[in-house]
This record gives C-alpha cells, structure tokens and sequence, in this order.
C-alpha cells in the first residue's frame, strides 16, 4: 500500500499537474468569492468559513476528477488491478494519496485565505486545519469511489462533481460550521457534534468505498 | 377561496405528471413490441427461405 | 419475478391502483372534513406524505436492489433498481412540487430550507444524477454495476444528510418553520382518507414498477432478437 | 508432476447480455505453450482477462494452478499478462515502473535493472516512457510482466505493431521463458508466430473453441486453411464437440 501511495506521489512531484492546478483553482475561487462576497465588509467573518469551503471542494472535485486520468493512459489501472493485491487496498491508497495532495494545496491556500479574507492570526487556524483534514478525507473517500467510476463514463468532468457534490453535503455544512466557530476563536467543544458527523462521515464511507471498490474497477 | 387553487393546482401537477410517466412508458413499451414483432417476422421469414 | 406472479400483478394491479386512486380523490375532495385553523390548502396534506413516504420506500428498494445486484450478480435486481430510481424520482417531484403548492398559502413563500424539504431536494439531486449516470454509461454491465454502488452510497448518505440538514437550520432558526399538520388527525374520516391514500400510493407504485419492469425485459427480448437478426445475416453473407 | 496450470470447464461471460464467451473448456498443463487464434471479436481478449482473473466468469469454472481461483490474489501473484497495452505510468521511467511493480509483486528490484538490459532498454531506462517509442515501450511492457517470474504468462497479441528487431527480440525472452518451463497462452493472428512458439493451438470463434489440436501433426497451411472453413462457419454447430480438449 506504500508503495501505492508512494507511486502516485512521485508522479505527481514528475508532472506537478494535479498539485499545480489544484492550488491555482483554489485560489481563484478565492479571488471570485471575495468579489462575491466583498472580504472588506463587517460580514466577512460570516462569509469567510463558506468562501474557504466552496474554494476547498470544486479544487478537490477537479483533483479527484484527475486522479484516474493517470491511471487510464496505457490501460495501467489493469496493471494495477494484475497485481497480487486486494482491491480495497488500492482504494485506501488512492483515497490517501488524494487526501495528502488536496492537503498538501491547504498549506497554501489557507495562508492566502487569511489574508484575502483579513483574518486575524490566531490560535482559532489549528481549528480550520483540523476542520479541513476531516472534512478533506471525507471528500476524498467518497471522491475517490466515484472518481474510479465517472472515468468511465461519457462527460467525465462534469459527472463527478454532479454525483459527489449532493453526497458530500454533510461534510460541507459541518466544516461551514466548525470553521466559522475555529474563526471566532472559541472552543471547538461547542461544535463538537459536527465534528462527530465528519468523523462518521469519514469512517462509514471509508468502508463502504473499501468494500464496493472492486465493483467500480472491474470491467 | 384563493386557496383553493392551490390545492387543485397539486392535484393537478400529481395527475399530470403521472400520466405523462405512464403515457411515456406505454408508448415505449408499445413500440418495443412492435420491434419485437418485426423482427421475428424477420427471422421466420429467412428460416423459410433458408 | 416468476411468471404467474407477474401474470397476476399484470390484471390486478392496474385497476386496484386506478380504483385505489379515485377513492383516494374523492376522499380527500368529498369526504372528508378540512381541519380546523388549516385552510382548505391542507388537503394536499393526504397525497402530499403518503408520496413522500414512498420515495423513500422506491430509495430503499434501490438501494436493497443494488447490494443483492452487487451481490449475486443477477440482472434482474438491476432492472428493479433502475425502475425503483425512475419512479422514484417521479414521486420525490410531485413531493416537492405538492409541498411547494401547499407552503405557498400557508409560509407565504414557495421554499423555505427546512430540514427536510433541504433533504428532499438533495434526495432528488442524488437520483437524478443516479439516472444521468445511467443514461451516460448506458445499459452495460458497467453502468448496472456504478449505479448499484450509487445507489448503495446515496441510501447510506441520506441519514447523514438528514441530520446535518437539521442540525443546520435548527441552530440557525431564520425561518419559522411549521411541521406538517400531523396535530389535526384527530377525527377518524381523516385517519381513514390517510389510509387509503397510503393504499393507493403503494399499488401505483407496484403498478409503474411493473409497466416499467415490463418495458425492460421488452427492451432485453428486442436486443437479443436483433443479435439474431445479425448473426443470421452475417452467416449468410459468408456463405453467399 | 505435469500439473494444471489453466483448468477451465464450460467458462463463459456475457456483457450486458451478449454473449463473448460461450462454455469454453479448456485444459494446460505447466510448461506447454498454447496458440490461441481467431478473427476478431471471437472472444480471445475476453478469455485471456478471465484466466488473468481480470473479469469474473457469467458462468462455468476456472482453476489455476491446481487451486480455485478465490479472490485471485494468489493466482494473480504468478500470472504475468502482456497485452499491447503497456501498462506502463507514462511519467515514470521504464526503470521506476519497474521498480514500482517490482514492490508490488513483492519481489526483488534488483531484478528490474537486470531485465531492462536484457530487453535492450539499456540508456532508456531513465526517460520518461511517454518519450519512448512504441517498439521500445512494448519492450519494457514486457520486462513488466515477466519481472516476477511469473508461472503462467499470458500474452494478448504481443506482436501487433512492434518493429521486427523488438519482435526478435520478444520471440527470444518467449523462447528463454518456456525453456525455463514458464507456461504460455498465447493469442494471436500471426499464425506462424504462433507455429513457431506453440505446440498446441485453438481456433476461438464466435465465443466457442471450434477447433483443438497439436501443432505438430499439422503445416501451417493446412492450418490456414482449417481456420478459414471453421471461423467463416456462421453458426458453431460442429464447435461443441470438437472444442472438448
């Protein structure tokens, strides 16, 4: 399995595709939402959290959306699939590799986030950071489940963010909200049923994708 | 009572579109059988000539 | 589905669930009384909550439907997920259509983002792109097989997406939001009207999962025909 | 001793209904080479992916090596399967492919370096396999499957579009794997490529194995000639008792 990951990494570090792209979108959704939202008002520590959000989760569909493209080019997913290892196993390694990519474009997202949005430097960003891990995974749990299979189908770009983002709701809203909580510096205590959904959220999709997996990758 | 319309204004919409499903699934299904129909004709004819 | 099951569901079911239908009608227009303080508009009230309780059911079957596919491999749970979908789909429109008609006179506005109106819609999002993915990979092994998984991941979600919807608005109550007029069922010409709207809705929908059911093997028997068809004429054009 | 390495009994697979393979019966025991031809769409891909364990069968059984299939992790782990796809991550090299399979398969990555001297990929092992030709990615393709020393080695037209100094050279690693004792199935329209590897074929239409036998006993034109009558034959009527090996 570390060799999985490990493998994607190092693709990634040869093309710098993916991670380039990634950091650009989401940084452009910033730049659009702070129009949309106007990051100067007193408001914007209401927008902000939703701002961050938005920018996250198109960056990361588009990310995910690539992360099979790679594995199509020579037919090398059947390469993968002639290995002697389980099909969950490449679905955990897949889903790893693109969380730590959509996690590895937060390290500079979120820095540029601050200073667009004009947010005080505090303790509150561990908050976000940890808020954005759980929800990242969650995205990339079940992102990866169906990355595997809108690869597959006609209009790949477009059919992954239609049927990932009704799904991911949950985890959308609960990072909303424990964000916007992290932001205001408070404790988290009082948000910790949400981080409780995100951590189910993680946890149950994890093992639906590991068990269905097989099915998406088969001809 | 203005209300009212709205209340027949749902009925309304429940009939609609359930007619309009069933309409649409029926001519399917009619032309279906006709392709079906044809098609055997088609092979009972070539049995013939063969 | 056997043959004389399906024989039996042929006769039977379409006029049960037309006659089911027009007493339901005429129930809910003639019979029965409207509640107090509601207004005529709560009447939408005895089509409005036996639909969306089967949209629930059709997403359950979906997603039973798709694990036994998964799992056994058998095309028929497919075709019953696919027509499960459809119909489903079908009945969560007339939900938020009727719900709208309904909240328009009551709230005074076409939408408000209740908990479960929001997970309605989402509901209705998810499946619809459960059907764009169906019609996008069409009716291959493959497509059976992504649906299923859909299917399976949608059902799982929407308790999930229940509760964070609910968690949402309820910290944030914006919006005054009544629940639904359960508070008036107190005379038993309602609880009878409930009854057998519930009755009707459940054989429409066997009925539509039969005629849809029905067009599937159709669409099976046409493809096989044509494969004939072909390999016949293929057989011939060599041997000429 | 002589064990069986492909043991499958009335294996089919419908795809959405249609059918690619018809109950084909077929028995290798370890250390034969196996032809297998047909026109295309017979169903020879479809039968190579299924004794890969890459599809699962619609109906029938398959045992590899003397053992039910299962999960196929095991089988797959002495499978090798070279298609003229390369399976190769195109921005990788050839070298850190190899190495990238090599931990997979568990086996030793030393053995990476050895195999792309021996397939002539000597000085292109650290480009990037998009810049390589298609001779040469084939070459490396098949370095990949046979870096574990697989048992059974799968071929699915290895030959289609390869230069004939990467062709030679195949031929020669096909020829070293059998002596060692590797077993080989392989299909394709080249039928004496197929005769000079192979000393048993198939002839695969319609999904049905029409005919079986040993290559020895005929020429390749009488060969040619068999497989002309048996694949334009629209329907298999005699296919079903001759496939029975």
């Amino acid at each position: 399995m570390l060799a999985l990951i490990r493998k994607d990494l190092q693709i990634e570090l040869r093309t710098k595709e993916a991670l380039a792209s990634l950091l650009l979108l989401a940084l452009l959704m910033l730049v659009v939402l702070s129009f949309a939202f106007d990051p100067t008002s007193a408001l914007r520590s209401e927008s902000a959290p939703g701002a961050l959000w938005v920018a996250v989760t198109f960056a990361g569909v588009s990310a995910l959306n690539r992360s099979f493209v790679a594995e199509r080019e020579n037919d090398c997913l059947q390469g993968l699939l002639l290995c002697p290892v389980d099909r969950g196993t490449i679905y955990l390694a897949k889903t790893i590799a693109n969380f730590l990519f959509m996690m590895a474009a937060q390290l500079v997202t979120v820095p540029i986030f601050v200073f667009f949005f004009n947010l005080p430097l505090s303790w509150g960003l561990v908050g976000v950071v940890a808020s954005l891990g759980l929800g990242v995974f969650g995205l990339s749990a079940v992102g990866t489940l169906f990355a595997a299979v809108s690869v597959r189908t006609r209009a790949r770009e477009i059919m992954l963010p239609l049927l990932l983002l009704p799904l991911i709701v949950p985890v959308f809203i609960a990072g909303v909200k424990v964000t916007a909580r992290a932001l205001a510096d408070k404790p988290l205590a009082d948000v910790a049923h949400w981080l409780h959904l995100m951590i189910g959220f993680d946890v149950v999709f994890l093992v639906v994708g590991w068990l269905v997996f097989e099915y998406a990758v088969e001809e | 009572m203005d209300n009212l319309n709205f209340l027949f204004a749902a009925y309304t919409a429940v009939w609609v579109l359930l007619f309009l499903y069933i309409h649409i699934l029926a001519r399917r299904n009619r032309s279906l059988e006709k392709d079906i129909e044809e098609l055997r004709a088609l092979l009972e004819r070539r049995a013939r000539e063969r | 589905m056997n043959e004389s099951v399906r024989k039996w569901a042929d006769t039977f079911l379409p006029p049960a669930a037309l006659c089911a239908m027009s007493a339901a009608i005429y129930l809910v227009f003639e019979y029965v009384p409207t509640a107090q303080g509601e207004g005529v508009v709560q009447r939408i009230f005895y089509f409005h909550v036996p639909i969306a309780t089967m949209t629930y059911v059709a997403f359950g079957v979906v997603a039973v439907a798709s694990a036994m596919f998964l799992w056994r491999g058998t095309l028929g749970w497919d075709r019953i997920a696919h027509a499960s979908a459809e119909i489903g789909m079908l009945f969560c429109s007339l939900v938020l259509i009727t719900g709208m008609m309904w909240a328009r006179p009551r709230w005074n506005t076409w939408w408000t983002w209740d908990a479960r109106l929001t997970t309605t819609l989402i509901l209705w999002l998810i499946y619809a792109g459960y059907l764009m993915l169906r019609g996008s990979v069409g009716p291959t092994d493959q497509g059976a097989r992504y649906a299923a998984i859909l299917g399976i991941v949608g059902a799982v979600d929407i308790p999930i997406i229940n509760r964070s919807v609910y968690w949402w608005r309820t910290i944030h109550p914006a919006v005054i939001v009544g629940r639904e007029g359960t508070s008036g069922l107190t005379d038993p010409r309602m609880q009878v009207t409930l009854a057998v709207c519930f009755v009707a809705m459940i054989l429409l929908y066997l009925w539509l999962l039969v005629v849809r059911l029905d067009g599937m093997r159709l669409r099976d028997r046409v493809e096989e025909l044509r494969q004939r068809a072909l390999r016949e004429a293929s057989a011939l054009g060599t041997a000429a | 001793m002589t064990a069986r390495v492909i043991e499958a009994r009335d294996l089919g697979r419908t795809f959405a209904g249609v059918t690619a393979l018809d109950g084909v019966t077929l028995e290798v025991r370890a250390g034969e080479s196996v032809a297998v031809f047909g026109p295309n769409g017979a169903g020879k891909t479809t039968l190579l992916r299924l004794l890969a364990t890459l599809l699962r069968p619609s109906h029938g059984t398959l045992r590899l090596f003397d053992q039910s299939v299962g999960d196929g992790a095991e089988a797959r782990r002495r499978i090798g399967f070279l298609s003229h796809q390369s399976f190769l991550y195109p921005d990788l090299t050839p070298l850190e492919n190899l190495e990238f399979y090599a931990e997979m398969y568990r086996t030793d990555a030393q053995r990476a370096h050895q195999l792309l001297d021996d397939v002539g990929l000597t000085g292109w092992a650290h480009r990037p396999v998009r810049t390589l030709s298609r001779g040469l990615e084939q070459r490396a393709a098949l370095a990949r499957a046979v870096l574990h020393d697989p048992d059974l080695l799968l071929l699915d037209e290895p030959f289609t579009g390869l230069d004939t100094a990467a062709a030679s050279t195949l031929m020669r690693m096909l020829r070293e794997a059998q002596a060692r004792g590797t077993t080989l199935l392989m299909t394709t329209h080249d039928m004496t490529r197929g005769f000079d590897l192979c000393e048993r074929a198939v002839i695969l239409t319609n999904g049905r194995l029409v005919w079986s036998g040993v290559l020895a006993e005929t020429s390749p034109d009488a060969l040619v000639h068999l497989y002309e009558a048996r694949t334009q034959r629209g329907s298999p009527t005699v296919g079903a008792s001759a496939a029975r090996l």
